[in-house]
């Protein structure tokens, strides 16, 4: 070996850490300033819930109960973001509501990442989503499984007004949803009990689809329901979000996140690697 | 006789009885080690590396003209401090600390420590004060070599600045270790330092495998101070608690194989 | 003889004493006893709190000495430490949630806690080059396993080879556990036989200068 | 929350951002000015909130319930008040009634717990055999149970570790060495997708990225 090749050998074994650390912080960078889509593989339950969405149009009505917080974002938003912009690519029609108390913060998260969500004042262009009528926000609901039981019996006993205080029958929207019946899916975020509440209230009283977006906790939890059939759908925490996002082609904080969960992991592997080759490369000089 | 023991049977509580049985299994195997080795039997003790090590670090500080840099880590930092669940990790470094402190008098070692556990400041004064005392230069121990920091992650800036400040070459930190382990180990072997670590924390561990030079794994941090002093109580304690291994590798065994044939004295035993 | 209050006698007395009623409150049916081990250990947060001072007391004595010595490259920043304390803790006492200190509490204190907790990342990333070498058949294990559950955990290991999850999940779920439970094992023993060591006055360390007569640290 | 608006927020927002760059130089580069100032900003930050809240903490954990009429909270205001001895030569003695108060405190809790949960609990449950298990559950039972007995085997100080005793302990260090694998294998997720969070703070201070 000659010197100019010992050497090579000597720093891949001995790189000068600021190299690594250097390599990490940019790379760690680059998914959010523009996502690298590295492959994501799609789990069966993701799938199955994008598969029951492409079957909907728009005459369905869909609603999105939020019962995640603020503090669970990482985990639930980029999956409840990915889902609605698919409905909205499909024109389905979409109820929000929620039992948890920033349930508004969650949902100015998501309008900011839908610009096709409009507020009532805002002009609406081709495409958009007129507020009343392709959507409406009804905003925080107090009460634990008996109310999500009245919701399914009939709406509009719980529900009298929007979050807007616009009564319920001025709204097109709503006027025309009874009850659990006249709902084609429920897309529940959950940290807590809440998917059950859905699932026992809505599902198995009136057979209305139940879809869980919640934390990678909960997801273990609700595999008996989907085996059951009664889930359609399960997204496991931020990595669900990020193969719905790659299953839609709109990446997303979702991707973002497995981009730099992958780009960290592969960079620490090959640096694993490097300094083994270079270790074994030398190890004669070192004995 | 016969009556109290009764009466402590009627009063154990349900489920702590095989508990106290341990507890008084290792007292008495202290007792009866510690009779043999007044006897004269001699008792073979596994060397310890790491703390082979420490003299041999603070050797290597000596010889470089550098400091030697001390820290329990963050364990016993909060709440209740020594009284925490963390609080006997500080206890049990604060003896090596001790045995670190004389050799830095010893070989005239600047010794820096960095601690967040405020009601340790005087038990870390006090074993301080006591090694500089033995090595006969009470005059030389200055309380200013100990930093106080009100937390972690402060504690670890501190640290870091201390690193590439002092450029210490060996570095100590023992205790109940958290994140800062791997950062301090990086930081240190970044500076060329000469690192022994040791936890019980086993969600530790493997960081301060990676980034050591010597290790103290779990019971060894209790049993380093045993090994310090070499005193025959301590060797006894040494001893005691390996038999009560020993014991505890048996019933795991033997239960193994009679619970699997459906018999579960053993079970029922660890229930009592 | 050192006076009675002085003698390392007491401490050690101390300790045992206090020690065995946990014990004793926690073995047998006492519920008394078990209340004042409660009580003692909220004491302890309180006794905890006023060692701060301590702390403080410490840390003001090291930066005034350098601020007083003028040591080239620590005394600003010494200066520094103690003119932002001192109006911090002020606009504190004032009102924690505005003003000066709601503001730094804010835009210092938690963002910077984040920023050291996260320079974990960088230094696991240099830790795992420099300890997963296959020097030997232990560390060739350490360095499979760790890359092993590395890719499990990220979502592209399932894609260069299907198995992957499954064998994350049972290192995860079963690999590990004979380690963890060793350790605690072991460790608790440790913990048992030093605590045993404190109380028969062998492991004097704790008295310091007072203890320097008996044996132990 | 969104990119802050006021220019008191914005100003904190790029505070934060700049100290984060001053102590990541430490480590990007070497030990400078900048992170010097930053270590001493923070310490003090520090320090500030630690002396707010312990001032709380005395009031709620100490006078309120003496105030309350409860006498016995005499004590911890007598101990630690004897702290203060430490820095007088001749009284320091007294600061050592409560640093023995607090270790008996401190091993009497924790040997309660290491018994029950690091004992008792884990060797129950490396007898359990599985109930009806399949070859699976049952190669793990034994992997689980005889692993741990290898490993505490590896632990043990006053046996020379040859002859037939040294294949339970070489076996039982490999056992550690995976052990040790997988946990630090593990917490790379974590630690990583918190330096990712530090980075992408940094990117939307400096509206590289937009902050929805």
């Amino acid at each position: 070996m000659t010197e100019a090749e010992k050497s090579i050998w000597i720093k891949m074994a001995e790189i000068d850490r600021r190299i690594i650390y250097w390599a990490l912080f940019l790379l760690l960078a680059v998914p959010f300033i523009h996502p690298l889509m590295l492959p994501v593989s799609i789990s069966e339950t993701t799938k199955s819930l994008y598969d029951f969405i492409e079957g909907l149009g728009p005459d369905d009505i869909v609603v999105i109960g939020i019962q995640s917080g603020v503090s669970a974002w990482p985990e639930c938003l980029p999956g409840l973001v990915a889902v609605t912009k698919h409905l909205v690519s499909r024109g389905v029609k979409i109820i929000v509501w929620g039992f948890y108390t920033d349930v508004d913060m969650t949902m100015n998260a998501i309008k900011a990442r839908v610009p096709q969500l409009k507020w009532p004042d805002e002009e609406v262009g081709p495409g958009d989503y007129k507020y009343g009528e392709d959507w409406v926000y009804v905003g925080l609901i107090a009460g634990g499984e008996p109310s999500v039981a009245a919701l399914a019996d009939d709406l509009h006993a719980v529900i009298k007004a929007d979050y807007f205080g616009t009564p319920i029958d001025q709204i097109p929207l709503l006027s025309k949803v009874k009850g659990a019946k006249d709902i084609a899916l429920v897309i529940t975020s959950d940290t807590g009990d809440y998917g059950w509440y859905y699932v026992r209230q809505w599902n198995s009283r009136y057979g209305t689809p139940i879809a869980e977006v919640g934390i990678a906790m909960i997801y273990s939890e609700f595999i008996p329901y989907y085996r059951a059939g009664q889930v359609v759908g399960l997204l496991k925490g931020c990595r669900g979000g990020a193969e719905y996002e790659t299953l839609i082609k709109s990446p997303g904080e979702g991707i973002q996140r497995m981009d730099a969960l992958n780009v960290s992991h592969l960079l620490t592997i090959f640096f694993i690697i490097i300094g083994n080759i270079g270790y074994f490369a030398t190890r004669k000089y070192r004995r | 006789m016969v009556g109290a023991l009764n009466l402590a049977m009627e009063i154990i509580v349900q489920g702590r009885g095989f508990q106290f049985v341990i507890l008084l299994m290792t007292a008495i195997f202290l007792y009866i080690a510690y009779r043999l080795l007044k006897m004269g039997k001699e008792i073979y003790l596994r060397r310890l590396p790491a703390i082979d090590a420490i003299e041999e670090a603070i050797g290597r500080a000596a010889e470089m003209g550098k400091p030697a840099h001390y820290t329990y880590g963050a364990g016993g930092g909060w709440g209740g401090g020594l009284a925490s669940h963390q609080g006997p990790q500080v206890v049990a470094s604060s003896a090596i600390l001790g045995y670190v402190a004389q050799l830095c008098a010893r070989y005239d070692v600047r010794l820096i420590v960095n601690m967040m556990q405020a009601d340790a400041i005087p038990l870390t004064e006090e074993v301080i004060r006591l090694a500089y005392l033995r090595e006969g230069k009470p005059e030389k121990f200055d309380p200013k070599i100990i930093n106080y920091f009100p937390g972690q992650s402060p504690m670890v800036t501190g640290i870091l600045g201390t690193f590439q400040r002092e450029r210490p070459a060996a570095s100590f930190h023992i205790g109940g270790l958290y994140y800062e382990s791997v950062v301090i180990g990086e930081a240190a072997k970044f500076v060329g330092a000469f690192l022994v670590a040791g936890t019980a924390n086993t969600h530790q561990l493997a960081f301060i495998v990676a980034t050591s030079d010597y290790v103290l794994i779990g019971e060894e941090l209790y049993a380093a101070a045993a090994y310090i002093s070499r005193e025959p109580m301590q060797v006894a304690s040494i001893a005691s608690e390996d038999w009560v291994k020993f014991i505890l590798m048996a019933i795991t065994v033997i239960g193994m194989i009679l619970e699997s044939a459906g018999i579960h004295v053993i079970s029922n035993m660890l229930k009592w | 003889m050192a006076a009675a209050w002085r003698r390392p006698e007491i401490f050690i007395f101390i300790v045992g004493v206090v020690m065995g009623i946990s014990w004793l409150g926690y073995f047998f049916y006492l519920p008394e006893l078990d209340a004042t081990v409660k009580l003692m250990q909220t004491w302890a947060v309180g006794i905890a709190t006023f060692a701060l001072v301590l702390g403080f007391l410490s840390a003001a004595r090291i930066h005034l000495y350098y601020i007083r010595r003028r040591t080239p490259g620590m005394w600003p920043f010494s200066a520094w430490l103690f003119f932002f304390t001192a109006v911090a803790t002020i606009a504190g006492l004032y009102s924690e949630t505005t003003g000066f200190y709601a503001w730094q509490f804010k835009w210092v204190y938690t963002p910077l806690g984040a920023t050291l907790y996260a320079t974990t990342g960088f230094y696991i990333c240099s830790a795992a080059y420099r300890a997963f070498r296959a020097r030997s058949l232990e560390a060739g294990i350490l360095l499979v396993a760790g890359i092993l559950v590395m890719l499990g955990n990220c979502t592209i290991g399932e894609v260069l080879w299907k198995d992957i999850p499954t064998i994350n999940e049972w290192l995860q779920l079963y690999g590990q556990a004979p380690f963890i439970r060793s350790i605690m094992v072991t460790a608790a023993l440790g913990l048992i036989l030093y605590a045993l060591r404190v109380m028969a006055g062998i492991e004097r360390g704790y008295l310091g200068a007072l203890g320097a007569g008996g044996g132990g640290g | 929350m969104p990119y802050p608006t006021e220019p008191l927020e914005i100003l904190g927002a790029w505070v934060g951002a700049l100290l984060t760059i001053f102590i990541y130089s430490y480590i990007l580069w070497r030990e400078n000015y900048a992170f010097r100032w930053a270590e001493h900003t923070y310490i003090a930050s520090t320090f500030a909130v630690a002396i707010v809240q312990a001032i709380r903490l005395i009031r709620t954990n100490i006078v309120a319930p003496l105030m309350e009429g409860d006498i016995r909270y005499i004590v911890p205001i007598i101990l630690g008040l004897m702290f203060y001895t430490l820095p007088f030569r001749r009284y320091r003695w007294i600061s050592r009634y409560t640093v023995s108060f607090l270790i008996g405190i401190g091993f009497g809790v924790t040997v309660r717990g290491a018994l029950s949960a690091d004992i008792v609990k884990q060797i129950l449950s490396s007898v359990t055999a599985p109930t009806g298990g399949t070859a699976m559950d049952w190669f793990n039972f034994i992997w689980v149970s005889l692993g741990f007995v290898f490993i505490v085997s590896y632990f043990t100080f006053t046996v020379e570790h040859k002859g037939w005793y040294y294949f339970p302990t070489k076996i039982g260090r490999y056992i550690l060495m995976l052990g040790l694998g997988v946990y630090f294998g593990n917490t790379v997720q974590f630690r990583m997708a918190m330096l990712s969070g530090r980075v992408q703070y940094l990117l939307r201070v400096f509206k590289i990225i937009p902050w929805p």
